[in-house]
């Protein structure tokens, strides 16, 4: 299954936009591929929101889930 | 989940002070109202290894921050017997010595309004999917991360 | 005691948004802020035994409440990293809906100007000799007591 | 010897502006002679100021003394 991420601030930057993997079905999953495949990443603390919500945990991921990356806050 | 519509609280831009001023005005029929309590983000020109900031650009996740900040507001409701509550975030470019964030909170005495005042601040700079590029003088810029 | 000038907080009838914007943007050039703390006092329109009230008369012991104003003043700074702070409190009339005292405390970080405002409100309320005669509609008046 | 007090608030407003006592010589002889000739003040908690202080126990008044009785306050 193929999932498009979108991504914000510095890893947006990063990235240029959004990301695309393969083989991901739940955020565990999803984690291990952008070890794998984005391994800049290993550098930058993020959190991962499904459905416009943030996760905890380990949670499933459907083709038509929306995903996001979040790095650290700094509005205000 | 965001079939309710949340009410926006991102503005294009600094926050003025005549925008402030004007919101201030608005509640001088609410004759209830005994305190408000105001807090004000200002972009800061630090300088970070010998570069000086001279603006923040903002961006955000809007639909999962209105979510967040539907709860956050909420939650504040609930706790506080507020008359009202206002808030407004800036998006895009805002230079150093321009308002980036305006909370407002009113209350029949001044410990509710300022007690919500706070807690909302903190929420916000904890909770909202909000970040901010420094940009500094020479066009170089870092990714800002707030203390929490 | 008063050989020297103490600033002077008084304003002759209530406190405008105009001016309070105005107060507000003279900060755009300190560009070292990063947080402001505003807190408003506005005059409500209790209800009390029946009667309604439509406006504050404001008076005080001027040369005592610009001295004591003095100490807060130094107090507060000593114990706050502050860039600045502006105190402003109506005499005479101020009809309810509009705001009879103005603290602004202005800081590098939000924590220092949050907890000076608040204390600064509250040293006001306690230790400034300042009396509001509530004026009802039907043009009788009694002396308010702050509660602390 | 003879002292001129001001008053503020609900006092100014009970005794139309300035008090003249006789025999005061210090704050407690104030308060004495002000319970005798102004019952009306049994009822309302002030405090008094002494050269524009605020005073607590007993303090010496001269006859150049500015002296002042407060009612509680009410700003802000």
């Amino acid at each position: 299954m193929q999932v498009t991420i979108i991504t914000f601030g510095q890893i947006a930057e990063l990235f240029c936009g959004k990301i695309t993997l393969e083989n991901v079905h739940d955020t565990d999953s999803l984690q291990q591929r952008l070890v794998e495949q984005y391994p800049a990443l290993v550098n930058i603390k993020y959190a991962i929101a499904v459905d416009k919500k943030l996760v905890s945990g380990n949670v499933a991921i459907s083709e038509t889930s929306s995903i996001a990356l979040l790095p650290p806050f700094s509005g205000g | 989940m965001t079939d309710k519509k949340h009410k926006n609280i991102f503005v294009q831009g600094a926050v003025s002070s005549a925008f402030i001023a004007d919101s201030i005005q608005k509640h001088s029929t609410k004759t209830t109202i005994g305190a408000h309590s105001i807090f004000l983000g200002q972009v800061r020109s630090d300088i970070i290894n010998n570069r000086k900031v001279v603006a923040i650009d903002y961006t955000t996740y809007e639909e999962l921050a209105l979510e967040k900040m539907h709860e956050i507001r909420e939650g504040i409701f609930a706790k506080y017997p507020l008359t009202c509550m206002h808030i407004y975030h800036s998006l895009g470019i805002v230079v150093a010595g321009e308002m980036c964030l305006f909370v407002f909170t009113s209350a029949v005495h001044r410990k509710e309004a300022i007690d919500a005042c706070e807690e909302v601040v903190e929420l916000i700079k904890k909770e909202l999917p909000i970040w901010g590029k420094e940009i500094f003088e020479d066009d170089t810029h870092q990714w800002k991360e707030n203390k929490l």
